[in-house]
């Protein structure tokens, strides 16, 4: 049943998403361009849970209980965990200047250690470096349910006032979510499943619904080119709402090839 | 009362969650020891699987692959009991794999009551080749040579000394797949098996997934889309025979009701104590 | 009562998870570190068997020596036992985030946005069908407005934005309640599990 | 130093994107082999992690630490679960396999099912028709609780329809406004590190 090796270079069928992409990437350098020639001029509405994140962090250093970060059980292929790293060396930051107690369980090993890495990153920028605690950062198991033992374990043990929630999630979600509720932690999540927002959306302060997580990785860096990345989606988002219309409208006239050409294999 | 307005509400508000606890847990056990029975209407979905394996000409092979590890079991198990008895009643020859290396001894023990019930025999009626890691790796090599892939079944026998295995090398042999899949393993038994090699395809998922595959329902990708516990209780329900599903159902529609009558209840709490004239900010 | 030595562990496990109901208790502590250390053991082994032996270990023994590369990277992973060798864990951290941050491109680009706007565009359905054809569009645009962030929510922009945040909202009350059967079934079976398997006062199986 | 890890991600990142658009035997199989040994460098990230819980739990032992005893058994089943796991192997009919069966499944599985407490709990708590968004929420969860099960079918036959309508119309507009959503965001916080404009993963933000 040998199957004939296949020996194209290029697979026409995925012109159209190599013609996105290229698009896209058109987008994000017209708009670092727009960045860099007037930093202000870039308006990004803001995000109300991330106010709130810098409140929560100040509460937990009043307190003089330990801030909780959980960066979901997404491994590296989630995007959502990319975020939860650059939100996790913000928050260290922020942590480090206030001088509080951070714990960072992580379900990933890979994750583990890049956040490990940031982490100290963030002391170091912080001058504190002597204020982080090594081990903070700490692999628990790669076993959805076994992390999930072992995080709720620590929230009734130590009893953080802080617990944020920034990337992938699946079932565990309402299981942190109400342990975290019931020791009175505040409590703000970001997870980009859409299934299990609502758990989030029931049980924490704030949430950041779906690519609002990865807007914050953006926001809170300030940084304008960071921001210009915003932008470009959005006026990709533009554009396939248009397209989306346009098509609609031109396939109940009888043209149906819009839709074609959007076809993947 | 009137000493103390809204002192039952207010109570109410404020109680503690271990009573939800103790509710959903006595709501749960209470239908298991002492079953009603309510009426279980099987959905066009299940039924349209269950139409599907009725299609396949008897004495026929079918390949399920039952794709899930113990803890969901409860929502997986008594679907592959349901659809395996079928399978026997209707005198096909499935063989089965599974992709998942703590998935085995949850095969041996569906095919245990199924085989018993049916009185079926292994190697007569139908093959159990075990677990091989790879998942989307070992569906690609499904379409091209299985006892390549699998040169001994679960037991230890070499395949091609098996003589229900005698006809079965790739997709193409088999008139149906089932594959019963708590996991993206699903897509690709629909990428792979239902679309690149064209064969019909029934599926089975946990509640929570089934609406994601509705789409491959209309598209005609799959023939039926059997959904969690309720699912394995609407197709025993086809089958005229009463399961883990069926059983299960009871408990169910108690706890839903529990549920809501608590959501209703904490409403007319909030109502009664006037805490719905205060503006509190959105949950988003 | 069952017999089996398995099904009697099973059963005390399962019950020192439930405790965890009443509060944190010295059992639920118990079953939470067993259960930290016998998964954390289990994937070391299931990786073990499953990865380093056949793509390293016997790799190298039948002489392909290209497994040496995913051996170094993997050794270099380890310099983070220690802060002076934290460094060199870098060059294996950044080829794995360069792989999967290279899957993601294309991989989001076809299921999340081409899959999705393909399937958005198929035509309205006759009759009543078109109603909720149209109302599909109407909550997809508006959720696209809530999601939105270079201009702020006032205006047009600003209702539509509160229509996609009603939309979310439905879509949130319909994965909740979804949701809702899929635990209860677990729920249901680990009773069963009890009830039946364990001290035997549920008949079938 | 972290201009060489920057080079190297951005080589496998364009490499993986490239793979995607070539069909050709020779690029899938570079596929298969990169992807082989992020799954040894994945491994001894593992061991790594591994490693660390080990020490940890193993100085709260000789601390004689609050809880050691609890620290201690993670070591014994982190310990003998490894070992016996990697001389063993790890399928149904070992040892491994028997621990598997009796203490790490029904642990999962019973974890899992206490969602079923939590979940009722969190929608008592939250589901309040404070304002119009909650009220939202609230209503669409309980029709597609009661909807969904046999009860609801004797109440009203109308309920199974409505929750698939509640399902295809308004749960699937606002599921697909936010997966093309999150789709861009993916593919452009995936961009960013491969271009380098995001380095915060190997420490510096």
């Amino acid at each position: 049943m040998g199957e004939t090796l296949d020996t194209r270079w290029f697979d026409p069928n995925r012109l159209n998403m190599l013609v996105g992409l290229l698009l896209f990437i058109t987008f994000l350098a017209i708009n670092i361009w727009r960045a860099r020639r007037s930093p202000d001029g870039l308006y990004i509405r803001p995000i109300a849970g991330l106010k709130a994140l810098d409140e929560a962090i100040g509460r937990a250093t009043e307190m003089g209980r330990p801030v909780l970060f959980i960066p979901g059980i997404g491994d590296m292929s989630e995007v959502g965990t990319l975020a939860a790293i650059t939100i996790s060396s913000k928050v260290a930051r922020r942590v480090a200047e206030l001088g509080c107690d951070l714990r960072i369980p992580c379900y990933d090993p890979v994750v583990t250690a890049l956040i490990d890495g940031t982490t100290r990153e963030a002391y170091r920028e912080a001058n504190r470096a002597d204020a982080f605690r090594p081990g903070c950062v700490y692999y628990v198991s790669a076993t959805q349910f076994a992390y999930v033992a072992s995080v709720t374990g620590t929230m009734m043990r130590d009893r953080p006032a802080t617990n944020i929630y920034m990337g992938a999630f699946y079932a565990e979600s309402l299981f942190l979510a109400e342990t975290g509720n019931l020791t009175g932690a505040i409590q703000i999540a970001g997870c980009d499943q859409v299934t299990q927002l609502p758990f989030f959306v029931c049980s924490c302060d704030y949430t950041l619904l779906g690519e609002e997580l990865y807007a914050a990785s953006a926001y809170l860096g300030r940084e304008p080119i960071q921001l210009a990345t915003i932008a470009a989606q959005d006026w990709a988002k533009a554009l396939a709402a248009g397209m989306i219309v346009l098509a609609i409208i031109l396939s109940a006239l009888g043209h149906p090839w819009l839709g074609r050409l959007l076809k993947t294999s | 009362m009137a000493a103390e307005p809204n002192g039952f509400w207010r109570r109410v508000l404020a109680i503690d969650r271990r009573w939800i606890f103790v509710l959903i847990g006595v709501g749960t056990a209470l239908p298991l020891l002492f079953p009603v029975n309510l009426p279980v209407t099987p959905s066009p979905r299940v039924q349209a699987a269950y139409n599907a394996i009725e299609a396949v000409p008897e004495g026929s092979l079918v390949l399920m692959s039952l794709d899930y590890e113990p803890d969901i079991m409860a929502e997986l198990q008594p679907m592959s009991i349901a659809v395996l008895r079928h399978c026997f009643r209707r005198h096909l020859k499935p063989i089965i794999l599974t992709l998942y290396p703590a998935g085995p001894r949850l095969v041996e023990m569906a095919l245990a009551i199924a085989s018993e019930a049916e009185g079926k025999r292994n190697y007569d009626d139908y093959v159990f080749l075990g677990y091989k890691s790879g998942n989307q790796a070992v569906v690609l090599g499904l379409g091209e040579n299985i006892k390549g892939l699998f040169p001994r079944d679960f037991y230890g026998a070499a395949t091609d000394t098996i003589s229900l295995m005698k006809r079965a090398n790739s997709f193409a042999d088999f008139p149906l797949l089932i594959n019963l899949s708590g996991s993206t393993i699903a897509d690709y038994y629909i990428r792979i098996g239902a679309s690149r090699y064209h064969r019909p395809m029934i599926l089975g998922a946990t509640a929570v997934m089934a609406t994601d595959y509705y789409p491959y329902l209309s598209s005609g990708q799959i023939l039926g889309l059997i959904g969690g516990m309720k699912g394995a209780a609407e197709y025993e329900r086809l089958m005229g025979i009463v399961g883990d599903g069926r059983r299960g159902m009871d408990a169910q529609s108690l706890v839903h009701l529990i549920v809501v009558i608590l959501v209703l209840l904490g409403n007319a709490a909030l109502f009664a104590t006037g805490g719905l004239k205060r503006r509190v900010g959105g949950g988003a | 009562m069952s017999h089996d030595v398995g099904t009697w562990i099973a059963a005390i496990l399962t019950l020192c998870v439930f405790s965890f109901l009443y509060r944190d208790n010295p059992l639920y502590r118990f079953a939470e570190h067993l259960f930290v250390g016998a998964s954390a053991g289990y994937l070391l082994a299931v990786q073990y068997q499953n990865v380093l032996r056949p793509n390293v270990i016997e790799k190298l023994q039948r002489g392909q020596f290209l497994a040496i590369i995913p051996l170094v990277l993997g050794i270099l992973i380890l310099g983070r036992a220690w802060e002076r060798t934290s460094g060199i864990a870098r060059w294996s951290l950044a080829f794995y985030v360069g792989i999967y941050s290279g899957i993601a491109v294309p991989s989001y680009l076809q299921a999340q946005i081409f899959a999705q706007v393909a399937d958005a565009l198929k035509p309205f359905a006759p009759g009543w069908g078109a109603v909720s054809s149209a109302l599909v569009l109407l909550g997809f645009l508006s959720v696209l407005a809530y999601f939105f962030f270079s201009a702020p929510h006032k205006g047009v922009h600003g209702i539509a934005a509160r229509l996609g945040i009603w939309f979310l909202m439905v879509a949130f009350g319909a994965s909740f309640g979804y949701t809702v059967m899929a635990r209860v079934s677990l729920l249901i079976a680990r009773m069963q599990f009890l009830m039946r398997d364990w001290i035997g006062i549920l008949p079938g199986a | 130093m972290r201009f060489g890890p920057l080079v190297v991600t951005f080589l496998t990142g364009t490499t993986l994107i490239a793979i995607f658009f070539i069909p050709h035997h020779a690029a899938q199989e570079t596929q298969s082999v990169i992807l082989e040994w992020a799954d040894v460098v994945y491994t001894f990230a593992l061991i790594l992690g591994s490693i660390a819980l080990w020490m940890s739990h193993q100085k709260k032992v000789f601390q004689r630490a609050e809880g050691w005893f609890y620290s201690a058994v993670t070591l014994v089943a982190l310990t003998g679960v490894t070992a016996l796991g990697v001389v063993q192997g790890v399928s149904g009919t070992t040892l491994v396999g028997q621990i598997y069966d009796s203490v790490n499944a029904p642990l999962a599985s019973t974890m899992f099912s206490l969602l079923a407490f939590f979940i009722a709990s969190a929608a008592f708590r939250a589901f309040r028709a404070r304002n119009v968004e909650a009220t939202l929420l609230l209503v669409t969860a309980i029709v597609m609780m009661i909807g969904r099960v046999s009860i609801g079918e004797f109440v009203w036959s109308g309920f199974p329809p409505l929750t698939e309508w509640l399902l295809d119309v308004p749960n699937l507009a606002a599921k697909r406004a936010v997966a093309i959503g999150v789709g861009l965001g993916a593919v452009s916080t995936a961009l960013k590190i491969i271009l380098g404009i995001d380095r915060s993963y190997l420490g510096r933000a």
